[in-house]
């Protein structure tokens, strides 16, 4: 069996989930060697049209962005979802709830036709995605699992329960505890509770789970002081694209 | 830090898979095959005794472990088959495997098993649904092989389709006997299919053998669980010696993972097989 | 190869070469490049891509929130978001963290620069100076060097992900303090970490001496921050080599922006038509302050201040790299004499409304913050300015000096060339919102 | 069991003397209200009078929430043997409570197949308990477990100016020879002990209907209703499974690295409180909604065990009441559940 050929592609991000990749340190050189990496924007020159695997990172936001994954989906056969933006638009969607052209004349003024920008939107919007790297940056190490998934051919194994799994594993006291509020109760799990662990609020970088009991989440906000507008705030945040399920 | 595995050399815990050959892989219908598996080493091969009924943990390294019955007969000590449908992780990659590949294997496991023992010198009727075939294959060549100690000996077996037969050419070769009645069922009939249509439950009415002298063993789909007890039950065959196999989740096979709890009963260490008067108040079971 | 056959020019004395994006730049960006009869056409360093409008996406968010949104404006200088935002609230609020939390910023700040400053020499530039493609065959070329990267990047990460939480997007970085300190062990852990480094370093200054740094000299504007009395990163005052210094606050007395036509990234100047920022001007600005060791590290490499060579800016990041370590290790003494303790990660604070500007130096330069908060601590107004942006004019002006002295090589060697130079900024172009191409057109 | 008395002013001594010489796990401050028991280099850092822990510090040593259990290789042929790993520590400061749970886990661990995993750990680990005091959720003294009788080495009750102290096994006695300021008991002690039980024994104030819970479980069983209302707000995170001292699920996976040459199989702490638990192949879930699951949680905590081992799993720490958000709460639904019985 040949090594997999691998692209990486960047769309409207901050660079963070390709930077997650680079920052595998220990199982970097691994990786280099297990597949091919063809195109890599953020740290290799070469770059080829070839390859079956796709990740890709960032929301789509412009008419060239759309351009480019269509491109990118007639090539790869498994597209990879990498990061919030891609996955479920992530904060890019603050844009949306703002309104695209107010955005642009706020920040660009009378300036503003000059700019090319469109309704943002996931990847999954434009192409069929097989997996999806959740968070905002992603879990470096589940990247690697989908990637070891794709090689052996198995389904990674995604949590499908709250941030609470393993922020309880991890035997950290519930910022609940401290005075805070966290989404943990409600968000996909898979970050290694990373938030909680710093003694900070889960944000839901990660999504929601399939079936959140929102109403519980919340009577809980709200029973620490949070009004309505704050407890829709932080639920969109990182979904305001896909948050149809914890509306 | 002392790794025990270093220190004494090889280390045995009761998660260490021992590795086993798949000597033999052929095609039962479009979403099972059977494998055939021998056991490495000699001493664990030898020592390697099973009981119809009972399961062992199949490992694929890298992928994961899942728990499989054995459905070839106890008596060939040399090696034994397994009956996988592809389901999931580690059911696919066996599928994509070829002959010579190594798996860990785990088991026997189960102390629930069929009581072949006391069957003997009774009738015996096998209730399989899909691949519910599997676990009880065991036991119905085990019976073959010692045809003269039991009683009538009948077979029902429901598939949904024709192609979801387990076994087929076997089952034809067993109608040509006449120590042993076959009867199928299918949901979904194509235009060959010559016998009965329906669930199995509806073939259930036909048994003639009074429930003083007669053993019934049923696995299946956890849906067919319940109409096919409350058939025997309106015939008054004897809860405990009706014999049925539970499937649950397992991470262990060994009873400590917790999966397969139902009530105070693991299904994995007491079960699989229960007999219904076990598991009759078991809320959950059924 | 980058995909620009298509477009090669069929006549001798004219070139046409299209990058399309320039790679090993984080973000997406172009240069448009027309020559003909050996002249420069037209000259365009642009940003093709949307912008993601992080000015509009902050109204109305409330005051624990902007660090956490602006940090994903950029992966890369994630720290230096979340610090220009905090600042930035903490001054329109009144807030004055202890020295403790200002020491333990400086430091985990210190090793976003190192973060950053390895990615961009070892795994971005120095592919260019050692003649090979870039970081994939540099692994077969020289395992060295990509090692040492791996080796130095994973302890920039490591410190950052025991202050912050995690390397990218740190978590316990908050306006007041932090959420949680590392525990004595971790800090000593730290030290050790960072002491481990210097045999790396000695073996890098081996290395980039043998480079070959292209010569090239255009003066320029140099702005950065300046304090008396420490290597400038975290805070002070905005100084330039033109010989003008104001507080921070006072940005928009001197720095200027404007929206133009090829790019989504505004454009900025000061005292000239454009300036510098980054690691060069850091380092012309304030070398005295740098370490003895670090000082002593540029004269090894014939780094000079003032120094005008653009490319130079990569040796620059390798000698900050070493002052961050030392300064580090000065500074993880300094906070556990003082004693980690729970108790003293957060300073009191009341929600309040009013304007503040944060400004630090991210990896790549100057980056200010200006927010204003209403009376419910919910943001009215946002303006970021982002070194970037910052660099553009400067990018083309380089271009301008750069293009004429290699207009009789082969096509490639330009294309090579002038990717170079704008890696040599090290455009982080995700953070003005985006990527590079590098276009020479030919008419 | 052995019974000696050791001075307050000595006890720091012993302390020092034991840290010197052990690897010592013991309560530290963490948090809040919250302690957490880690290494121990000096008797100042103990956290004397913690109250509440996120975690059993026992079933954290010994059942830790990710555990590698059998490493492989991969070549030609494939090589698979299992980890053993633990190290020689001494447990100190962990409650009657904790020790019962970890008693409860010490059963359950080693009955049908033994696992080394757990018990070679268990085996390098000396006990010395001392009560806390109980939080407001704690009702220990129901499920028979505000006492220890075994389970530990030594054990020391505060008697004000000195500790009483019960060595329970031969580790236990061979702690108190070596360090010889350990004082004979006297009648006067004995009678000081069994006043200072009582007013332990008075702190515990939650008052539950334990025994007729188990009687009527069966007949509340297929209540489904109670049961929804019980579960409504059910995150189905899993904290009060994760918290308890005495569940014991778990995840198998296998974690190949990506040489996908070497490898490991591991465990990790499940709950059976999230819906993937109970799911099959075929996407068939045996406890598809959260009040099946709930059920279960009660049925395992309060009935199973009891009837297998005599003996309840849950030891009445209180942890999952403390853990859930959704403020779903073993004792007072114990309550709830016999009201609407008696109804
Ligand atoms: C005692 C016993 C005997 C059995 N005998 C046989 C037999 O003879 N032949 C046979 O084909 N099968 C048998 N089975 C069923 C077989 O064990 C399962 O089909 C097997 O576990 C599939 O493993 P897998 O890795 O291929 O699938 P998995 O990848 O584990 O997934 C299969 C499905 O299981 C569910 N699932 C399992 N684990 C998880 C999890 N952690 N999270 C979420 N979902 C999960 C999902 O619905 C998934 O689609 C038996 C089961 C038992 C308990
Ligand atoms: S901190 Fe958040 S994730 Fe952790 S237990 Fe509390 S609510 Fe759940
Ligand atoms: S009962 Fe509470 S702690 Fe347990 S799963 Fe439900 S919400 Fe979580
Ligand atoms: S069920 Fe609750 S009270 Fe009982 S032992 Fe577990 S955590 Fe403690």
């Amino acid at each position: 069996m040949g090594k997999p050929k691998v692209g990486i592609f960047g769309f409207t991000g901050c660079g963070g989930c390709q930077l997650e990749i680079l920052n595998l340190e220990d199982q970097l050189l691994d990786l280099v060697s297990a597949v091919d990496i063809v195109h890599f924007t953020e740290a290799i020159t070469e770059h080829s049209d070839d390859y079956e695997i796709a990740l890709i990172e960032g929301s789509i936001t412009t008419e060239h962005d759309v351009e480019r994954i269509e491109k990118i989906g007639s090539i790869a056969n498994v597209i990879v979802a990498v990061g919030a933006c891609a996955v479920s638009g992530g904060l890019n969607c603050l844009k949306n709830l703002y309104g695209t052209q107010k955005a642009a004349e706020l920040v660009y003024g009378d300036k503003k036709d000059w700019i090319d920008t469109i309704e943002v939107k996931p990847v999954d919007a434009y192409l069929k995605v097989d997996h999806y790297s959740r968070g905002c940056p992603p879990n470096r190490f589940e990247i690697v699992d989908i990637v070891r998934s794709l090689l052996l051919g198995r389904q990674p194994e995604i949590p499908n329960y709250p941030v609470c799994v393993e922020c309880k594993r991890n035997g950290n006291t519930c910022v609940y505890e401290l005075g805070m509020t966290c989404l943990g109760p409600i968000s996909r799990a898979g970050c290694d509770s990373r938030c909680p662990n710093s003694a900070s609020g889960c944000e839901a970088c990660r999504g929601v789970i399939e079936n959140p009991n929102v109403n519980a989440q919340k009577d809980l906000l709200a029973e620490h002081g949070l009004t309505v507008k704050d407890i829709m705030s932080q639920f969109n945040l990182y979904n305001a694209c896909k948050g149809k399920n914890i509306e | 830090m002392v790794l025990e595995a270093e220190k004494k050399g090889k280390k045995k815990t009761i998660y260490t898979p021992d590795m086993a050959t798949i000597t033999e892989i052929s095609d039962l219908t479009p979403t099972e095959k059977q494998f055939t598996i021998q056991i490495d080493d000699q001493e664990t091969r030898e020592a390697f005794r099973f009981q119809p009924g009972q399961f062992v943990e199949l490992t694929v390294f890298g992928l994961g472990e899942a728990p499989f019955s054995i459905p070839s007969s106890p008596n060939n000590r040399e090696s034994f088959e397994l009956c996988v449908r592809d389901i999931g992780n580690v059911s696919n990659a066996l599928h994509k495997m070829a002959p010579g590949s190594k798996v860990g294997i785990r088991g026997p496991y189960g102390n629930g098993y069929f009581p072949h023992e006391k069957m003997k010198g009774n009738n015996v009727v096998i209730i399989a649904g899909g691949i519910g075939m599997a676990p009880v294959r065991s036991l119905l060549k085990y019976i073959l092989e010692d045809r003269q100690s039991y009683k009538d000996f009948s077979l029902i077996y429901g598939c949904v389709d024709p192609a979801n037969i387990l076994y087929k050419d076997e089952m034809q070769q067993l109608k040509q006997r006449d120590d042993i009645e076959i009867k199928m069922t299918v949901d979904n009939p194509d235009a060959d299919w010559k016998e009965a249509v329906g669930v199995c439950t509806n073939l259930i009415g036909d048994l003639k053998y009074s429930p003083e002298d007669t053993f019934i063993v049923v696995c299946g789909p956890p849906i067919m669980y319940k109409f096919v007890i409350l058939e025997l039950d309106d015939r008054s065959y004897k809860p405990e010696n009706i014999f049925l196999s539970l499937e649950r989740r397992m991470e262990c096979g060994v009873g400590k993972c917790n999966h397969c709890h139902i009530g105070n009963k693991l299904v994995c260490v007491d079960g699989p097989v229960f007999s219904l008067w076990e598991i009759r108040n078991l809320k959950e079971a059924i | 190869m980058t995909d620009n056959s298509k477009e090669v020019s069929v006549m001798p004395d004219s070139i046409n070469i299209e990058v399309a994006p320039v790679s090993r730049v984080e973000g997406h960006g172009d240069l448009v490049l027309n020559i003909k009869d050996k002249k420069i056409e037209k000259l365009i360093f642009r940003i093709p891509e949307s912008p993601r409008f992080f000015e509009a996406m902050l109204v109305g968010r409330n005051w624990d929130e902007p660090s956490h949104i602006t940090s994903r404006i950029c992966g890369i200088c994630s720290v230096a978001h979340t610090y220009a935002s905090v600042k930035a609230t903490e001054a329109a609020m009144g807030i004055q963290p202890s020295d403790f939390i200002l020491k333990l910023r400086r430091l985990i700040f210190h090793h976003e620069m190192v973060q950053s400053n390895v990615l961009h020499v070892y795994f971005l530039a120095a592919p260019d100076f050692l003649g090979v493609g870039s970081v994939i065959p540099l692994v077969k070329t020289h395992p060295e060097v990509v090692n040492i990267a791996l080796r130095l990047k994973k302890m920039a990460n490591d410190m950052v992900r025991i202050i912050g939480g995690r390397a990218v997007h740190p978590i316990r970085t908050v306006v007041g303090g932090f959420t949680k300190l590392p525990t004595e062990e971790e800090m000593y852990k730290m030290k050790d970490m960072l002491k481990a480094a210097y045999k790396d370093l000695e073996t890098s200054l081996a290395v980039l001496k043998t480079l070959d740094i292209p010569d090239f000299e255009r003066e320029t504007e140099y702005i950065s921050l300046a304090q008396p009395d420490e290597y400038a990163l975290y805070d002070g005052t905005i100084k330039s080599t033109d010989g003008w210094e104001i507080d921070s606050q006072d940005y928009l007395d001197k720095i200027k922006e404007k929206v133009v036509k090829h790019s989504t990234g505004k454009h900025c100047w000061a005292n000239r038509d454009a300036y510098m920022v980054g690691a060069l001007s850091r380092f012309n600005n304030n070398y005295e302050k740098l370490s003895d060791n670090a000082k002593s590290y540029a004269k090894e490499l014939g780094l000079q201040a003032p120094c005008y060579n653009t490319f130079m800016n990569n040796i620059a990041q390798f000698v900050e790299i070493v002052h961050s370590v030392d300064d580090s290790i000065r500074l993880i003494d300094e906070l556990l004499e003082d004693g980690m303790d729970e108790n003293k990660r957060m300073v009191d604070f009341k929600i309040q409304p009013g304007r503040g500007v944060g400004a630090v130096e991210a990896p790549r330069g100057l980056l200010i913050h200006d927010y204003t908060y209403n009376s419910e601590g919910k943001v009215d107004k946002a303006n970021l300015i982002i070194p970037t942006n910052m660099n553009y004019g400067n990018v083309e002006r380089d271009m301008q000096a750069l293009v004429p002295d290699i207009i009789d090589k082969p096509e490639d060697e330009i294309r090579l060339a002038c990717e170079m130079m704008i890696r040599a900024y090290d455009p982080c172009i995700s953070c003005s919102t985006h990527f590079l191409n590098v276009k020479l057109i030919n008419k | 069991m052995l019974y000696k008395i050791l001075g307050k002013n000595e006890y720091e001594d012993f302390l020092s003397d034991l840290i010197s010489k052990n690897e010592v796990i013991g309560p530290k401050k963490k948090d809040g209200a919250y302690s957490d028991f880690v290494a121990i280099k000096d008797p100042k850092e103990i956290d004397t009078d913690y109250q509440k822990t996120t975690l059993s510090p026992a079933k954290k040593i010994l059942f830790p929430s990710t555990e590698d259990l059998v490493a492989f290789k991969i070549s030609d042929t494939i090589e698979a043997e299992g980890i053993v790993e633990y190290e020689q520590k001494v447990l100190l400061g962990i409650n009657a409570w904790d020790i019962n749970g970890m008693n409860f886990l010490d059963r359950f661990f080693t009955t049908d197949f033994i696992d080394e995993n757990y018990l070679a750990k268990r085996k390098a680990l000396t006990v010395i308990g001392t009560d806390s005091v109980p939080t407001e959720n704690n009702f220990a003294h129901h499920m028979n477990s505000e006492y220890a009788i075994e389970g530990f080495d030594l054990y020391f009750s505060d008697l004000g100016d000195r500790f009483f102290v019960r060595a329970a096994t031969e580790k236990g006695n061979r702690l108190i020879e070596d360090f010889p300021r350990f004082l004979d008991t006297s009648e006067d002690d004995f009678k000081e002990f069994n006043r200072y039980m009582e007013d332990y024994r008075a702190k515990f104030k939650l008052n539950i209907n334990m025994k007729n819970f188990i009687d009527n479980f069966e007949s509340i069983y297929d209540k489904e209703q109670l049961w929804q209302k019980l579960a409504e707000k059910c995150y189905s995170c899993g904290s009060c499974n994760l918290t308890c001292p005495t569940c014991f699920c778990f995840n198998v996976k296998d974690d190949i690295n990506l040489d996908l040459k070497t490898g490991q199989k591991l465990r990790e702490w499940d709950s059976c409180m999230i819906p993937e638990y109970g799911l099959v192949a075929g996407d068939h879930n045996f406890r598809p909604d959260k009040e099946n699951r709930l059920k279960q949680r009660y049925k395992c905590k309060l009935i199973t065990f009891k009837q297998k081992y005599g003996k309840n799993s849950c030891v009445g720490c209180g942890r999952c009441i403390e853990a859930c958000l959704a403020k779903i709460n073993i004792a007072e639904d114990i309550n709830t559940i016999m009201k609407e019985v008696s109804i």
